[in-house]
């Protein structure tokens, strides 16, 4: 056991670093994108470097990792990056070896794209892959919407970056609050309690607690051991079966999916932004979810046909106001966009601002 | 190998297929074999099979480790124990080739061969293996250099965006501010003591390319104090046309300075006369929005360092929290004293008032960023509000009283 | 006569002096005297030196007068009972000096002649009178035609601007919807049977010249549904600097319509090419900036009502609250059934619902929208959130899957 | 008994309306400010109605009651009605005896204003002239301050209209919420309980339940039959006061007053706002208040010197940002700026949109 090494942290980012970039570090001028996928930063000493984005499901084995060693081994040196939206970037020096790297990202499968005025890559959860919690898939619902904007992801067309995301339920692995788009799993129904597993499993002034709206109290007849949930209180959070996996709260008819719109991160222009609820539920239907992917492509269209340029969607909304963003996407408008939790007051009109 | 009826009509359209993907190692790996099989019958069902993680891990560590087991242990029993291993990647997620290999390796002997390339913390997640096969994979890491990220009420694996590696506007140097706190957190990432999580993310600049203001208990974004640097030549260029917007990146060919950068300007502290641009930069808000679109006229000043904003959560319990600044402005040099000083500050103030999972900013909502600001060894300052209260329910201390007594003036 | 040498200090100065007036009754009334001098007092004492009143009223009303005792009556006998009268005034504040002198000479009968007009609510307060008095001049007050307002928990006296009296922007009576709605709740003006109080107030178009939406239950506003109407001419005159801006109320000589009027338009739904200015009426949101900058150009259009919005109140307990819509357009005709009725709903609503000192606006925030509107019998629409909500945490009711049963879409 | 008369409400208006407002009612075209304090509008049948606006102390006596009917009979008719805002307005058709208004009121000490952009009359409450739970006064500091601002009064210098407002305490009667600039009488101290006097007047369930921030509990020796405030909890909101005398609220040293700014309620350009924190404590300095002159002196100053055109407090504020006002107005910047009431997240700075 004494040679058994600990608390080392990961390797220090300099070991995986090209030799331009050291050279340069810190001292970048300017970046041009030369093509969808394709960009070039010029550092203060003229030297560039050309850096190839490739999309990536993300979920992905060995065998991908290893092909996409090998286009990095054959074009960059070896030298390679991911970034914070799960996308491949071959780094390179090289211009001329830039044709390279595409056919073989081409003939792997790989699209080129995510720079500029695009839809980017899905940041996304486990879903049924993994995850206890899930009301949703999250690979496949991915994989479904980005087959179908797949035309915006290697292209400059919209009138800003769109940037969604998914999670697969209330706990927002995907941080999907703050997203141009959001497809959020929701669950509809209250945890049914499974009171012979809860006694032996489940520490009850815990579970209670864990419930952020006060639905769980101790079972009346103190002989059973378990809690009882007040189904008008409950939001479906999922929070106990967290704390007390004797509280499934799955329905597999009720649950689905839910979309909210026009968050963002940046401080471009406009501050960051949470997404609002645009559609409060849609069909959980396996394995290409149609309904989601006809509503997403439904928001997009008309984002990119309303928006001013540099617009985002969530500062095209603000612009046109809520009350025609539902207008414009046929959206019914239906008692749960209506704020009721515990901030609810800030979103409410306290205004004659809106049109008719 | 299961049928697979619905997934496989996830194999066609033009975006890799992560089933297409998964089928590859199917054939050797039972694991990956069932969690098709699994995924199937979800697909089916529509609900999860997968079941709450007792407590798995590594020797002497608190986290790192997800457990997760199959509601369906008999049918799929290559899926029985399914952890995945949370592997703290490097700062920025730069690798080399080589060490992508050994990495793969590693897992094609002790797990699935099946990865989140990245996780949404940052962390290369290894996923699913049994639970013996953990202590070896680690040894295996450990040997090459790697380690396990947080889990659990831990401090979790911080990240950054690429920032002075390949990005002019970096206001500090996100990745070896990542680096170091990663290590000097260590302790508190592997033995989760805090009341929850605590994540720290990292941006170089107002674009906050790592989404901290949204994912990071403590978010650090870089600012620069000074003025923007002005290259009047290229702004005329971008007038003319001879230079794209966005660097190309967008459909708009060509700029016209006053429409589309002065008076999208969100403080109009902006001017274009038809020739020259003017900056009145003690009124910029430091949006990035000039910088983003004309980004070889244009740069970040030179005094530079970073803002701390403190609190970003996911939704539960209260709502979604973004974080909000704490410290408009901070100096960022190696070795991050202050930084890793006031870090501790918080972590030891909320250990200390935080109730079992509860997140640092809830808790600062609860007790107030008095309480807070005091607990941390803080001043007020407007940067941090929006607006200043319009309740009329504040409170008095003693200590406001004796500064009063002792001359304090409330406008001056 | 007290003595009053702090008081005395605010005889000068060129804004009208309460203490002179008080001073030219306070030799023919005790209770003026006594008043000026528990003032006194309280100026050197800096604090006040009423109690709380106990129940005091005309018989029959529950309401209408506060009740209100000095804790040195010793000293100041005149003003050892001190009760207010609220006078309902009438709508719109006007008056012949006919039916002031009448109240005058009331309340020199039976009171301290003091006065203030007009209460913060709307009243005409007469200032200051003992419990024996208060019976003698309620008789005397509706002999006269008059009537107490509303004090306690109980409908409030609704006050109203000038409107169609006088303004060229109202949308809907505003005088005559105060006065019919005065009437038809009278019952629960006089005797105070709601959780708390409750006010109505209306103003004729969104400049909204009585507060209401800052300080009424039910904020009633004028509105337009059509085009602003438009005249050409008078707008150049306005550009050509022959008409005033604001009628002549600011210190700017002269418009220049593109700077002032359409690029301040909040909606950006105005443009102005020199000569023709055009609206995109559509996307107007009725702030009236552009209408009280030019008032000889532009007009509110002619297809006029109101917009209903709820819940205002001071900050205690949960922080103040403006209103906020919950009707975006309602015709306003006399006799007003529709919105006698629904006032009507709201009450009943709340006194079902309400908990004792709970205004009606708490009650929705705490109940929720969705009760609210169900309650009341309204449907959701847009035009009451500045967004729609941002947490996850919604409810559903059987209804919703009975609805979805039979086949509801979210997405059309 | 029998002919007692109830509930007959107020006398209908009609029966007030001078002529011209009856004959042109609901058909007034546009109005012209002719000169500060002078309003007339203009019929589409051509008739003319003239306002002679006065300000008045609100707090009156008949006597002064009297001598505006004098005026308004003289040469008005016998008509006249008061403002939203207590002035008084002459109201006549005859242009040519507007000079006799202005030289009545000017005897009579009635200043004329309050129309445009002005400082018009200050909504306000009672004081220690018959409240029960005032911090301050109320028509002193009004008047003070009118005196010093009365330049303001009768002009059209200012960028825009501005509304002062004074409530004397938290129940803000004065509706101070949404003032460009609000005067709030504060407490700074928790009531002192008079443990004899409670028992005997006030119900101790009701006075706990008073309490917006739980800080009162029962008294823990139940012989005493009284209550226990929590120090700490309490933010002298004399709520429990109202409930029950037995607990004042008041000190004579630390009470005062707090400067709210930047509110407004029309929508003019910018929905509704509420009035923010400004300054957070001011003596209680009877007779004239010179503190609380002065600092609303200085922070009308820097608006009128630093707003665009047509620009309300608040507006102006937003505009160039609260750390910015702070600065401007030499303001200290304090821990009672920063809510940390019910919704305080609402106004923390989730963007990097400010200035240093
Ligand atoms: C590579 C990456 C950082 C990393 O360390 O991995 C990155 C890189 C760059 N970002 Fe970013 N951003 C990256 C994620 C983000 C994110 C985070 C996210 O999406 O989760 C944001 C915030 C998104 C949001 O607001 O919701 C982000 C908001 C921006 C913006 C602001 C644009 C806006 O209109 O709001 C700019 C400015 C611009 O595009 O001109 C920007 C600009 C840039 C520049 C131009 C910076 C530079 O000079 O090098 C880089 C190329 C942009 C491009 O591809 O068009 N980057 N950028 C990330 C690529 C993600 C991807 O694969 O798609
Ligand atoms: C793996 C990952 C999702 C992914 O597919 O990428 C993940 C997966 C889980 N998250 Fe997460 N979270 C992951 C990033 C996040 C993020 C995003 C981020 O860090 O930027 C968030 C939102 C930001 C935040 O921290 O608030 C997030 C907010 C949560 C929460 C809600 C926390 C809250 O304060 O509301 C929970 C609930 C909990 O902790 O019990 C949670 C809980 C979980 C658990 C552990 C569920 C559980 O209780 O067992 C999930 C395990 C899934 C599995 O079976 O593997 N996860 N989780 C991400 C971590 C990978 C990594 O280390 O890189
Ligand atoms: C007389 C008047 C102030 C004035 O000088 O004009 C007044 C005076 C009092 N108000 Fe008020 N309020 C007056 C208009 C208001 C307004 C403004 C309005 O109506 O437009 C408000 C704010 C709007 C609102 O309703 O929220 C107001 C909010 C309060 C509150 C707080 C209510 C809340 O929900 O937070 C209280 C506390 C209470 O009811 O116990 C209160 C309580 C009181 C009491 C009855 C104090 C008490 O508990 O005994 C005051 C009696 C003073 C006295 O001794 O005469 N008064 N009060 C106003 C009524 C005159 C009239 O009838 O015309
Ligand atoms: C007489 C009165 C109504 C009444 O029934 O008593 C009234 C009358 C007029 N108002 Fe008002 N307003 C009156 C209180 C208000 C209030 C309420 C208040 O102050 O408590 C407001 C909302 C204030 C706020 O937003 O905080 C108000 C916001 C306006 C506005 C919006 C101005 C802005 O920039 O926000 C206008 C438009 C304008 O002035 O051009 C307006 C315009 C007008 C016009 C021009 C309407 C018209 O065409 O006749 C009237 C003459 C204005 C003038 O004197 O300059 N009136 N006006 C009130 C006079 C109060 C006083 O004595 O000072
Ligand atoms: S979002 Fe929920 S279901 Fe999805 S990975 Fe996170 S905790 Fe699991
Ligand atoms: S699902 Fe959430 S709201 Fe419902 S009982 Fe469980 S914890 Fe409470
Ligand atoms: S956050 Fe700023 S510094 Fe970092 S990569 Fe994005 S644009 Fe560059
Ligand atoms: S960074 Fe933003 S605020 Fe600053 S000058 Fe540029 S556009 Fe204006
Ligand atoms: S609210 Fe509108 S209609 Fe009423 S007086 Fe004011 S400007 Fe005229
Ligand atoms: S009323 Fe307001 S929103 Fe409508 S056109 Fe005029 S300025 Fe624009
Ligand atoms: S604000 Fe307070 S002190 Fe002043 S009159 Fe109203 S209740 Fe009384
Ligand atoms: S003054 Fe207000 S906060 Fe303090 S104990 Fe009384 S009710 Fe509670």
């Amino acid at each position: 056991m004494a040679e058994r090494i600990t608390d080392i942290g990961p390797p220090k980012f300099d070991k995986f670093l090209p030799p331009v970039i050291k050279d340069n570090y810190g001292k970048w001028k300017y970046h041009e994108i030369l093509e969808p996928g394709v960009l070039v930063h010029v550092a203060e000493s003229g030297a560039k470097i050309y850096s190839v984005r490739g999309g990536s499901g993300r979920l992905v084995t060995t065998d991908f990792i290893k092909d996409v060693c090998d286009i990095a081994d054959k074009f960059c040196d070896g030298y390679l990056r991911f970034t914070s939206r799960n996308n491949v970037e071959f780094l390179l020096t090289d211009q001329s070896k830039i044709a390279g790297v595409k056919d073989a990202c081409k003939k792997m499968g790989i699209p080129l794209g995510a720079t500029g005025h695009s839809v980017s890559n899905i940041v996304h959860t486990q879903g049924w892959v993994h995850c206890h919690t899930p009301a949703i898939d999250a690979s496949g619902i991915v994989k479904s919407v980005m087959d179908d904007l797949f035309e915006y992801f290697g292209s400059h067309k919209l009138p800003a970056q769109v940037r969604i995301a998914l999670a697969c339920c209330l706990n927002m692995c995907g941080a999907v609050h703050c997203s141009d788009i959001a497809i959020l799993g929701i669950h509809r129904t209250p945890p049914k309690v499974a009171h012979e597993k809860l006694r032996h499993l489940c520490e009850i002034p815990t579970t209670i607690a864990s419930c952020p709206t006060g639905a769980i109290r101790p079972h009346p007849d103190k002989s059973i051991k378990s809690v009882v949930i007040n189904d008008e209180r409950c939001m479906y959070c999922g929070n106990c079966y967290t704390m007390c996996p004797a509280l499934p709260v799955f329905d597999a008819q009720k649950g689905g999916v839910a979309l909210l719109v026009g968050g963002k991160v940046s401080n471009s222009k406009t501050p960051p932004m949470f997404s609002k609820l645009a559609v409060p539920y849609l069909p959980n239907n396996p394995p290409r979810w149609p309904e989601v992917v006809g509503a997403i492509r439904k928001i997009l269209i008309k984002y990119a046909e309303g928006a001013n340029k540099w617009e985002r969607v969530g500062e095209w909304v603000e612009r046109i106001g809520w009350e025609k963003f539902f207008e414009v996407c046929d959206i019914p408008f239906t008692f749960q966009h209506i704020d009721d939790y515990r901030w609810a007051y800030d979103t409410y009109r306290t205004s004659m601002h809106f049109k008719f | 190998m299961h049928k697979t009826p619905l997934l496989d009509q996830l194999e066609s359209g033009p975006w890799p297929s992560f089933i297409k993907d998964l089928k590859r190692v199917a054939g050797r790996k039972k694991s990956a074999a069932d969690l098709l099989g699994v995924l199937e019958r979800s697909y089916k069902d529509k609900i999860t099979h997968w079941k709450h993680g007792g407590i798995v891990g590594v020797l002497g560590y608190g986290s790192g480790i997800i457990g997760r087991y199959i509601d369906l242990p008999e049918e799929f029993p290559g899926v029985e124990h399914f952890h995945t291993v949370r592997v703290n990647q490097p700062a920025g997620w730069f690798y080399t080739t080589q060490a992508l290999r050994e990495l793969c390796e590693i897992w094609d002997e002790h797990g699935s061969s099946i990865l989140n390339v990245h996780g949404s913390t940052g962390d290369m997640i290894f996923l699913g293996t049994t639970t013996d096969q953990l202590e070896p994979c680690f040894a295996k890491l450990t040997a090459k250099g790697w380690d396990l990220g947080g889990s659990g009420s831990a401090m979790r694996t911080p990240s950054c965006c690429v920032g002075k590696a390949r990005c002019e506007w970096s206001c500090y140097d996100t990745m070896d501010l990542c680096y170091q706190t990663t290590q000097h957190f260590q302790f508190d990432m592997h033995r989760p003591s805090f009341p929850y999580k605590f994540k720290v993310k990292c941006s170089g600049c107002p674009n906050d390319c790592v989404a901290s203001v949204a994912r990071a208990d403590m978010s650090v974004i870089g600012v620069w104090k000074d003025d923007i640097r002005i290259d009047q030549a290229a702004v005329a260029a971008y007038q003319g046309g001879e230079i794209k917007p966005r660097g190309g990146g967008s459909p708009y060919a060509k700029l016209d300075v006053k429409a589309d950068v002065t008076d999208l300007c969100p403080t109009a502290c902006m001017s274009f006369d038809g020739k020259k641009l003017s900056i009145d930069n003690k009124n910029c808000n430091h949006c990035m929005h000039c910088i983003s679109l004309m980004p070889q006229a244009l740069r970040p000043g030179t005094e530079t360092g970073a803002t701390l904003l403190l609190g970003s959560h996911a939704p539960i319990l209260e709502g979604a929290q973004m974080s909000w600044v704490i410290v408009p402005f901070m100096e960022m040099e190696a070795p991050y004293d202050e930084f890793m000083e006031l870090v501790g500050n918080i972590h030891e103030w909320w250990s200390e008032n935080g109730k079992n999972r509860e997140r640092v900013g809830e808790l600062m909502l609860r007790l107030g960023m008095r309480a807070f600001l005091k607990g941390v060894g803080l001043e007020p300052v407007p940067q941090s509000v929006k607006t200043p209260r319009a309740n009329p329910f504040f409170f008095w201390h003693a200590e406001d009283f004796e500064a009063e007594a002792a001359g304090r003036k409330y406008i001056k």
